[in-house]
């Protein structure tokens, strides 16, 4: 039942991000790209990470492209015209597809050379606690840095971000 | 045993290669951005799918620690394109071309 | 090969190191530029005292007359080890007198005049190195520090395109040390596998045993290196940019000394350490040094500017010493050595007699000049002696060395001893075109018309009596040469 | 006399010299040509003491060892020796007399130091050729003499003319000096020594080829010095220099240097006999040319020049017919006519306010009789009148000549009696124009200074008696000079063919009088005919020379810096430094600032790992 399950995740996932890149609008592709992470968030919980699955939803899902949403409303994108939807011309697509096309035969075919890879994937559920303790005991160090490296990203934003009527005045005075 | 390694890894491949050639394909800045998180869960499926391969947990907690990485990057290039964007007008990566030789 | 002469007092390294001493005190007193230069010319003198006395010391020496070894980079094998012999000695004296004509004839220098004085000093420095040192990385080390103060002397207190000549100086040279450095090291590292002991000592270099073909190769890498120094034919070009470009210190340094490191080096090092390759190219470069007398000879004959003239004749001379090299036997060897030393002071003499016709008449074009006799009689009484010097008047300096070569070359092979001869009228052809639009003719109006200052007669005086001393009576100089010669051709090695 | 005093005869000079040339222009004008002189005449009172030194075998004495080097060796020594005896009297005597006379013909010019030092150093210079006992020792006085004679040649400097010319002299005989260097070398590398006297006595070792092969680049190094056929052009021009210069270097001393040189390498030169032939050939020839080309001289001094050279190339005929004491004898009575009618020309030129131009002179027999009489002798002496000295050794030189024989000397000797009508017929034309017919001067000349006047009558007695010193046996005389030389005795000819020589000799002068009487007894006018300018200008050499020889050298010269230096050696290091520019810039424009074209790129590089390692794990 589980491996039914998910292979029909998968397609879902598959599906969902091939027509999240070829929209037009890119509010459909983001619309398109929540449906992908809610498939995959289900996959996360199908292979033990329920606790991955959950953030899968609350950050990516929820924080990121609703990031991305407010970002296309505040900048009014228009839907980019017809003409360059996918790049100016069919040909000039050429070299990227053959490259992408390349690109999946050798992945695919070097997964397949490890014998190992075969074997399935066991039934196997990691609890919170565990998640916890790991969490906080092996790697307490990595969540200070990560912790650093959010705030860098945010006061980064913050400065990027400012208007720039605000930061010309702040030159003027600071000159 | 839900199903061989084989095929999650098969699975995370497509997905990345498709967040690829989302990245090279498109002119679109945000498309571009998009492409980049579609490549970055299909590692994340990845590193799920071998945490639970070789029931450790480590692989879950670097899932943990790409998701708030991306979330970082994605909050600053964010404010990037709304910046480029008040500059030019535009998202179309092809008018972003001062960089050069 | 324990010295057999133990200096009680490291006089070798105090003559290397004295310039140096005079270069911190130039850059400590920079701001006045007075202190600087009695500073510097008291350096000079200093030097050319001690080797003066050096020199009366050793008049009977024979081998090594003074020598110095200490431990320097032990773990590679580097030591620190000066020798003087018959030959690095009569070139360190020539080196202290050309530096004290160089610091005269520059102490009207205006142009930041106390870093002018450190980089002459340290271009001593450099030179007295190369003559002393007998390790090859001490030596490579000084051969790359000659080279710095001469690129700035160029490149900042040059004339019109001096960056272009300061540039090319340096890129050819440094080109040819490049491959020096190469052979230095393979050559060191062949020996230190043979016999075990890494050693860059250079009569411990001499044992390693070289099949043909690397020997060859490395002797190749040695004499790019030097043949670029001594401009020999095909890689002549920088000397007459670097030469109209430098001031007339660098001009007298470039032409007196720096042309000299590289005949030295070959006769030090690369003949002794490589004698079978040495032998095979001896056609070969005596081939080189005939092409670049007549070669030199016809340019020098039709150019307008003073010190592209001297330049090439610069060339020409040294296509003589290294004929004599090539001639291969002691007549011909003493004659080249001789040659390098008179030239030293003839040329130096001229650069440093150009750089006071500069003064006077604002330029160095012989359409320009003319009748300077008439305005300055010493001067140019003085320039006629030197011009007469550099086209081989029998009775001054050049000739006593030149009928050595010639001599000595004839004996070795009668056709390259006879075409040299023929560069001895196209010398005169272009010297005296020199003196006839500079000295004969109509004078010009000119910025200064004040005749020899009591500094310039204290340059030239000693330089001229140098030039007909060495010309009628050479046997001093000879005495000096006779055995480190024969040494170094027999056996190719150390005293 | 202890043979050390030797040595003071080339010294005094060069004290003389180096003294006027460190504090001659503190010194008064009197004294510094009062100096220049005592010195001179010092060391031709040395000479004649130091006479019996050079009888027999000569006394060789060495002052320092110059050059010593492996197997080399050059000393400062002096060979005197009869042949340089006689040379040194002939040399220091003249000298004192040309000294004197500069002394009142440079009398108001303004740098006399320099001209009296060169003229001392130039004697010096001469002496070291004449007294040198190695053959090094002597090229260093044949250079001495070459850079001397430059710089008075080209005293007036301040027209730059006189400095070419100066400087044409010194290049042409440097060409000269540069066979004779290779001779050196040649004798060095096969004797290993440089000894004169040891050469010549090892001399026959050497194999015929050989010979030839020294002979002729001795009668190179001479043909430079003495202006003979292939490098005389020098010499005309050289009259550019003051009038004492003139009679000094170009008909006493410095043109006799290179018949010396082949009197002292005699027995090296009569050994191989094409070397001969040559050396009579390369003379009879310029004495032919000379001669021509004196017919058509304007100036006075020109006129004198190629009668030098054609009088030189009577020597060299003499030392290639095998006489060394024929050659000699007529050196010594040439140089001291020569001398005269130099210091005569001074005279002439300054009675006719220093006008050259024999054609806008004349009439000057009356305006000073003195000087007539005494340039008559000299005339006479040169035209080779009977019973003069010039007749007498001309005439041993052509008897010798004609004694040698066969079809080869034939015509030389024929060439020899023919330029001797010619040389009558100018001598003559030279008399006629300047001192008969009207006064044709512009200026108002003025009479030359007593000291000018007061040397001319000794050289003028010497010219006329010096006959006596070698008289042939049918004037009843015993050839002192031969005896002196050591060298044989002339072989006597039948005497009836030496009567008839003589008589021949007679016709061509009497001939060559009449014909010059004839024509310019009476002032002929301006003669301005197409083949005088071509003998005026030594038959345009010149313009040969400048054609053959410096156009192309300036060319090649103007090649190899233009072509070798600039375009080939800097180009194509230029060259690699423009290709470098050239393809960094297609690397920048790879950063064409397109971020999807870095994207693809990066995606190449992935693909290319992904490739890699599949290949790596197919293995």
């Amino acid at each position: 039942m589980a491996t039914v399950l998910f292979y029909l995740l998968g397609l879902v996932t598959v599906i969902a991000t091939l027509l999240a890149i070829t929209r037009r609008n890119p509010v459909h592709a983001v619309i398109y790209l929540v449906n992908s992470f809610f498939a995959l968030a289900l996959l996360f919980y199908l292979l033990g990470a329920p606790l991955v699955a959950a953030w899968e939803v609350i950050i990516y899902a929820g924080a990121i492209m609703v990031l991305f949403l407010f970002i296309i409303m505040m900048l009014e994108l228009a839907p980019t015209p017809e003409a360059d939807r996918m790049g100016p011309t069919w040909w000039q697509w050429l070299p990227v597809l053959l490259l992408a096309l390349a690109l999946v035969g050798c992945t695919l075919m070097l997964i397949g050379v490890d014998a190992g890879v075969a074997q399935g994937v066991p039934r196997w559920y990691a609890t919170p606690r565990d998640f916890g303790f790991a969490l906080f005991g092996k790697y307490a160090l990595a969540v200070e840095v990560v912790s650093f490296q959010l705030l860098f990203a945010a006061v980064g934003a913050f400065y990027v971000g400012k208007p720039e009527r605000k930061r010309r005045q702040k030159k003027e005075e600071g000159a | 045993m839900i199903v061989p390694l084989e095929h999650v890894l098969y699975l995370s491949a497509i997905l990345f290669l498709l967040g690829l050639g989302c990245v090279l394909a498109r002119r679109n800045l945000i498309m571009i951005l998009i492409g980049v998180e579609i490549m970055l869960n299909a590692v994340g499926l990845t590193l799920v799918g071998a945490s639970a391969f070789w029931q450790q947990i480590d692989g879950q907690i670097m899932v943990v620690f790409l998701m708030a990485m991306t979330s970082a990057e994605v909050s600053i290039s964010l404010a990037m394109v709304v910046y480029l964007n008040r500059r030019k007008g535009t998202v179309d990566v092809r008018a972003f071309d001062e960089l050069r030789g | 090969m324990t010295p057999d002469v133990a200096t009680p007092f490291p006089l070798l390294s105090l003559l290397l190191w004295l310039p140096l001493g005079g270069t911190l005190l130039c850059l400590l007193l920079r701001h006045s530029s007075n202190l600087c230069r009695w500073i510097s010319l008291l350096t000079t003198l200093t030097v050319l005292v001690v080797a003066l006395g050096m020199a009366v010391s050793s008049i009977g020496g024979s081998g090594w007359l003074f020598y110095e070894d200490a431990a320097w980079i032990e773990p590679f094998g580097i030591r620190y080890t000066l020798g003087m012999d018959g030959i690095s000695l009569l070139l360190v004296l020539l080196t202290a007198l050309l530096q004290v004509a160089a610091i005269l004839i520059s102490w009207r220098q205006k142009q930041r005049p106390a870093l002018f004085y450190a980089l002459v000093l340290v271009m001593e420095t450099g030179i007295i190195g190369v003559f002393l040192s007998l390790d090859l990385i001490l030596f490579y080390l000084f051969w790359e520090l000659m080279l710095i103060p001469m690129f700035f002397l160029i490149g900042v207190w040059g004339h019109e395109n001096r960056v272009y000549a300061a540039v090319k100086f340096f890129f050819f040279t440094l080109a040819g040390s490049l491959f020096l450095l190469l052979a230095i090291i393979w050559l060191y590292l062949l020996h230190g596998g043979q016999t075990g002991d890494y050693s860059f000592a250079l009569d411990a270099l001499r044992q390693t045993v070289l099949t043909p073909g690397q020997e060859m190769i490395l002797y190749i890498g040695f004499m790019l290196a030097f043949i670029v120094k001594v401009p020999l034919f095909p890689f002549h070009t920088w000397l007459p940019d670097a030469h109209t470009e430098a001031p007339p210190a660098g001009s007298v340094d470039l032409a007196g000394l720096l042309l000299k490191t590289g005949v030295y080096g070959m006769i030090r090092f690369a003949f002794p350490l490589f004698p079978a390759a040495a032998q095979k190219s001896l056609p070969f470069l005596a081939i080189l040094a005939l092409v670049g007398i007549f070669y030199a000879a016809w340019i020098a004959y039709v150019q307008t500017d003073m010190k592209r003239v001297i330049a090439y004749s610069s060339v020409a001379h040294l296509g003589f010493v290294i004929l004599g090299l090539a001639a291969w036997n002691q007549l011909a060897w003493e004659g080249s050595l001789l040659l390098m030393i008179n030239h030293g002071i003839t040329t130096g003499g001229l650069f440093v007699m150009i750089a006071m016709i500069q003064d006077r008449s604002g330029t160095r074009e012989l359409g320009k000049l003319g009748g300077l006799w008439t305005v300055f009689p010493n001067l140019s009484a003085f320039f006629l002696l030197f011009c007469l010097s550099s086209l081989g008047l029998p009775g001054l300096a050049n000739f006593a060395g030149e009928i050595l070569v010639l001599l000595g070359a004839f004996k070795a092979d009668p056709l390259w001893g006879g075409m040299a001869v023929a560069g001895v009228v196209f010398s005169a052809a272009y010297m005296l075109r020199v003196v006839q639009s500079a000295l004969w003719g109509e004078s010009k109006k000119l910025a200064r018309n004040d005749d020899l200052a009591v500094r310039e007669w204290l340059i030239l005086v000693p330089l001229a009596a140098l030039v007909v001393l060495l010309g009628v009576y050479p046997a001093p100089v000879l005495e000096f040469l006779r055995e480190p010669v024969s040494l170094l051709l027999e056996t190719g090695g150390m005293p | 006399m202890n043979p050390l005093l030797l040595f003071l005869i080339p010294i005094l000079p060069l004290f003389g010299g180096v003294i006027n040339v460190c504090f001659g222009s503190r010194l008064p004008h009197r004294l510094v040509s009062g100096l220049s002189v005592a010195a001179v005449s010092g060391s031709f009172l040395l000479a004649t003491l130091l006479w019996p030194l050079g009888s027999g075998e000569g006394t060789r004495v060495v002052l320092f060892s110059w050059l010593k080097s492996a197997g080399f060796q050059a000393d400062v020594g002096i060979l005197f020796d009869p042949l340089a005896a006689v040379m040194t009297l002939m040399v220091t005597g003249v000298a004192t007399l040309i000294h004197l006379y500069a002394a009142g013909y440079m009398a108001e010019d303004e740098s006399p130091a320099r001209f009296f030092a060169l003229l001392n150093l130039f004697v010096f210079a001469m002496l070291c050729i004449v007294l040198a006992d190695n053959l090094l020792f002597l090229f260093l006085g044949w250079e001495g003499v070459g850079f001397c004679s430059y710089g008075l040649i080209g005293f007036w400097y301040r027209n730059s003319k006189n400095a070419s010319a100066g400087r044409k002299a010194f290049i042409v005989t440097r060409i000269g000096d540069l066979f004779f260097a290779i001779a050196l070398l040649w004798l060095f590398s096969a004797f290993g020594t440089v000894m004169i006297e040891q050469i010549n006595a090892r001399v026959a070792e050497l194999d015929p080829l050989l010979l030839t092969g020294l002979t002729l680049l001795l009668l190179g190094g001479a043909c430079g010095k003495s202006a003979q056929l292939p490098l005389m052009s020098w010499l005309p021009d050289a009259m550019a220099g003051p009038t004492p210069v003139s009679a000094l270097i170009h008909a006493a001393t410095m043109v006799t240097a290179g018949v010396y040189l082949l009197c002292r390498m005699f027995p090296l030169v009569s050994l191989s006999p094409t070397g001969m032939a040559a050396i009579a050939l390369v003379g009879a020839l310029t004495a032919l040319y000379a001669a021509s080309c004196a017919l058509a001289q304007r100036e006075i001094k020109r006129v004198l020049a190629y009668s030098t050279m054609s009088q030189i190339g009577y020597m060299f005929l003499a030392v290639g017919v095998g006489t060394v004491s024929g050659a000699m004898f007529h050196l010594l009575t040439h140089a001291f006519f020569k001398a005269l009618l130099f210091m005569g020309a001074g005279c002439v030129i300054h009675l006719a306010g220093g006008e050259n131009d024999i054609y806008r002179m004349g009439g000057l027999k009356e305006k000073s009789p003195q000087v007539f009489w005494l340039f008559l002798v000299g005339i006479l002496c040169l035209a080779g009148t009977p019973l003069t000295g010039g007749f007498f050794s001309k005439d041993a030189i052509l008897l010798t000549a004609f004694a040698a024989g066969d079809g080869f000397y034939a015509t030389l000797w024929g060439i020899g009696v023919l330029t001797a009508g010619l040389t009558s017929f100018y001598s003559f034309r030279l008399l006629y124009l300047v001192f008969f017919g009207t006064a044709r001067q512009a200026g108002q000349g003025h009479a030359p200074s007593p000291l000018m006047l007061w040397t001319l009558p000794p050289l003028a007695l010497l010219g006329l008696c010096t006959g006596l010193l070698n008289l042939p046996h049918l004037f009843g005389g015993h050839e002192w000079l031969t005896l002196w030389l050591g060298q044989p005795m002339a072989e006597m000819l039948p005497v009836g063919t030496e009567i008839g020589l003589l008589f021949l000799m007679l016709i061509f002068f009497v001939g060559g009088w009449v014909i010059a009487h004839v024509r310019y007894r009476t002032f002929p006018g301006d003669e301005q005919a197409g083949w005088r300018s071509f003998l005026l200008s030594g038959w345009q050499a010149d313009r040969v020379y400048e054609l053959i020889l410096l156009r192309p050298y300036r060319a090649i010269c103007r090649f190899c810096w233009q072509g070798g230096d600039k375009a080939l050696i800097d180009g194509v290091m230029e060259g690699l430094a423009r290709l470098c520019l050239h393809w960094g810039d297609y690397v920048r424009r790879l950063s064409n600032g397109q971020v999807a074209f870095y994207l693809q790129g990066f995606a190449w590089g992935l693909l290319l790992i992904v490739g890699w390692f599949l290949l790596a794990s197919v293995k």
